[in-house]
């Protein structure tokens, strides 16, 4: 029996890259599913601060139709931002985080999936409660395509870019605030091509050139933020 | 260490605190001088002897100390975040040092850059704040430096910090050009090809050449600047180590 | 020299508000910055000195 | 007498402007047990956290079977299973799902038979409630089911026996003297009593240099 721990082969050797992926998407989608009323927090600050403009700036609905795609996208980013420190917070205090770095398989697919699963209850819910918040700041009904499928193409990159922020953060106590002074000024590209695709749309310009801007941030990101998070989350986890 | 061979050996000198001390005592003098002698003469010879343009006037002169400070502000970011990637990947504990240095040195600079932008523009365009290109790219990397400094200052663990500061550093690197394409892109959007203020066809040689010598002047100060702060960094970082204590104790 | 007199080189065609205000800022931040390394050295000697001090009575 | 498993180097370590330890050298052999002993705060933790390959804030060098940590970390990941000070189980999550994550997560843990494992460390009837029903003890016997399921020649484990009860720690030491017996080997700290786990060798960070 004592031969069974001096061949190292077979242990090593089989990395279920697919597996574990989906592994880790779906515990990390069960996790927030089962804390409903954390799921809904970044929604309704998305509507509050949309509700803030007209309040604060003016009802008239010519004027703040022409304020909606960067009110519309600005709120968006906020609203991503406030919940990027989640991410990795509970992991990092239930251990979790450490056994995550301790697989050997890549933490690449592990941070990917992690990311997705954020995005698909923060990015993607925002996206599609976005038509019926423009609505109430009268975007016109043409921009609402161009609205669409820019923050489906920029909330992603947002929550790559955030997760960076939040893996620095996460072994600060009071990561929150820190957060959006390392991410914010990363996010203002996305903010540019993405309220600028919107103001396009609206105008009947094409819209194309914008979102294959979008998408090229989003590859970008999707290479190369992963590896930046990984290393962060080594560096937070070992201080 | 069979695999670092490849490094030249400087490069394992410049890895010794102690060493990097030396050296950077000695020449300090020399730099400060050089850069008093290109200071003083860049100065007089931008506001006395360099000849108005034929458009803003002798709000031009604003220009010698802009663009030297911005290039600065730059530079500066891109040491950061070179040094602390050196220090990420060969664990070299001068590297660290020296992006921690740089952080105050580019904010500084790129305040300067920011504030005779805005200065300039209150002659050239009539408001104090334009959102020129330019300015709004500076105004980003004075918060990339802001950032920098929060986490830096943030995490207490000296070794974590430099090495969160690093990766941080590196992703603003990376994302810089893409920031300043896009404000420009932004920019081009807004207002189209209003009157840039840097943006000279060809400069004759009596304008370029002070700015050559503020440029090189600006560069000599940072040297100055850098080192001194490098010192201090070692002293703090070494302050256990047997040279430090001998050192202090000679005082 | 591209100025006639000094008053004609303070004033700066006009523009010598804007010209020495962005000097005096630029002289204010590289003095600054050239101090403070300065100040903050003599600061550690004074404290590591003295911590060796502290530490050597200890033993 | 072949490689050892596990070998430590000169490993220096500060924390807080404070030497935990330095010069550091010791090696682990397959099939022995090592206990690190100290005083609170003398960095047992830190130790097992550095052994790791968590931390990276130290100086010296670790090898695994002979060849530098940082070139076979991936292997070594893949041989090793740590416990560490918080227990890693997500309190939303029921016992089940937290060891089914942790499979995919290191492939040494056996696709085997889950509740037989829970069972083992007295979970039985409890595979579907959340975890934050559950006391810190069980919290803690969640994460240690692992065991049960590892296949990695080297176990780290901090504290592995605190809020068990004496019942859990006989059969987790009967666990740990099969774990031994197969050609594994343990590094752990605890405060208690090892009795039954055969031979062990400790190291005392108290008698380190440079500790005071």
């Amino acid at each position: 029996m004592s031969d069974l721990y001096t061949n190292s082969g077979p242990v090593a050797g089989q990395l279920h890259i697919g597996r574990l992926f989906v592994a880790t998407l779906r515990r990390d989608l069960m996790l927030s599913l089962r804390r409903k009323s954390e799921l809904v927090n970044p929604l309704i600050f998305f509507l509050m601060v949309i509700t803030l403009f007209p309040l604060g700036v003016s009802p008239e609905s010519g004027f703040l139709s022409q304020l909606a795609p960067g009110v519309l996208w600005v709120a968006a980013l906020l609203a991503t931002l406030l919940s990027m420190d989640a991410l990795f917070r509970s992991d990092f205090e239930d251990g979790s985080l450490e056994q995550l770095l301790l697989s050997p398989q890549p933490l690449y697919v592990v941070v990917l999936a992690k990311v997705l699963a954020h995005w698909s209850l923060t990015g993607l819910a925002l996206t599609l409660v976005a038509p019926l918040i423009a609505v109430m700041l009268f975007l016109p009904a043409q921009g609402m395509p161009g609205l669409l499928l820019s923050l489906l193409l920029g909330t992603p990159t947002l929550s790559l870019f955030g997760a960076i922020g939040a893996a620095l953060t996460v072994g600060l106590r009071k990561g929150g605030v820190l957060i959006s002074l390392l991410v914010l000024p990363l996010y203002i590209p996305v903010l540019i091509f993405g309220s600028a695709a919107v103001q396009a749309a609206v105008t009947g310009l094409p819209v194309a050139g914008h979102l294959a801007l979008l998408g090229a941030l989003l590859a970008f990101g999707l290479v190369l933020a992963p590896l930046a998070i990984g290393a962060a989350l080594r560096i937070s986890v070992s201080g | 260490m069979a695999e670092k061979k490849w490094l030249p050996r400087w490069f394992y000198q410049l890895a010794s605190p102690r060493w990097c001390y030396q050296i950077c005592g000695k020449l300090l003098p020399w730099f400060t001088v050089a850069m008093l002698l290109l200071l003083v003469g860049g100065t007089a010879w931008s506001l006395a002897f360099a000849p108005a343009d034929y458009q803003q006037g002798n709000s031009f002169r604003i220009i010698y100390l802009h663009v030297p400070s911005a290039i600065l502000a730059q530079s500066c970011y891109m040491l950061m975040a070179v040094a602390g990637a050196i220090g990420l990947i060969w664990k070299m504990k001068i590297a660290d040092l020296v992006a921690k240095s740089c952080a105050p040195i580019g904010a500084s600079m790129a305040i300067l850059a920011l504030l005779t932008g805005a200065i300039w523009g209150k002659p050239t365009w009539g408001s104090w704040w334009v959102w020129d290109a330019r300015l709004t790219s500076m105004l980003v990397l004075f918060f990339l430096y802001l950032g920098v400094m929060a986490l830096n200052s943030a995490i207490e663990s000296e070794s974590t910090a430099a090495q969160a500061t690093a990766v941080l550093a590196l992703v603003g690197l990376v994302n810089i050009p893409i920031i300043k394409y896009s404000v420009e892109w932004w920019n081009t959007l807004h207002q189209p090809a209003t009157f840039k203020l840097t943006e000279k066809p060809a400069m004759p040689a009596e304008m370029w050449v002070p700015l050559l010598v503020m440029v090189i002047a600006f560069y000599c100060f940072f040297a100055v600047v850098l080192m001194m702060r490098l010192r201090n960094e070692i002293l703090r970082r070494e302050r256990r180590s047997g040279w430090v204590k001998e050192l202090l104790l000679s005082n | 020299m591209s100025f006639d007199s000094f008053s004609e080189f303070l004033a700066m065609g006009g523009h010598g508000l804007y010209v020495w205000l962005s000097y005096a800022l630029g002289l204010v931040l590289i003095v600054y910055n050239l101090l403070a390394p300065r100040r903050e050295r003599k600061r550690l000697l004074a404290e590591q000195t003295r911590r060796l001090l502290r530490e050597g009575n200890r033993q | 007498m072949s490689e050892p498993l596990l070998k430590a180097e000169k490993l220096f370590c500060e924390r807080d402007d404070r030497v935990l330890f330095d010069g550091l050298t010791f090696s682990v052999a397959a099939g022995e047990i090592v206990q690190i002993e100290g005083a609170n705060g003398s960095g047992k933790t830190t130790l097992l956290r550095i052994l790791s390959g968590l931390s990276r804030n130290y100086e010296g060098c670790l090898y695994w079977r002979g060849e530098a940590m940082e070139q076979v970390a991936e292997q070594y990941r893949s041989e090793l299973l740590f416990f560490g000070h918080q227990p890693g189980v997500k309190a939303l999550l029921t016992p089940e799902e937290n060891l089914r994550w942790y499979q995919a997560l290191h492939p040494s843990l056996e696709r085997g038979d889950l509740r037989f494992a829970l069972e083992q460390v007295g979970l039985r009837g409890f595979e579907d409630v959340p975890c934050h029903m559950l006391s810190a003890g069980q919290n803690r016997r969640v994460s240690l089911a692992r065991l049960y399921l590892s296949k990695a020649p080297l176990w780290i484990l901090d504290e592995p026996f605190t809020a068990i009860d004496k019942r859990g720690v006989a059969a987790k030491e009967a666990l740990i003297r099969q774990h031994v017996d197969r050609g594994g080997s343990v590094i752990l700290t605890t405060h208690q009593e090892l009795t039954a786990v055969g031979a062990v060798r400790s190291i005392n960070l108290d008698d380190q240099e440079g500790t005071r």
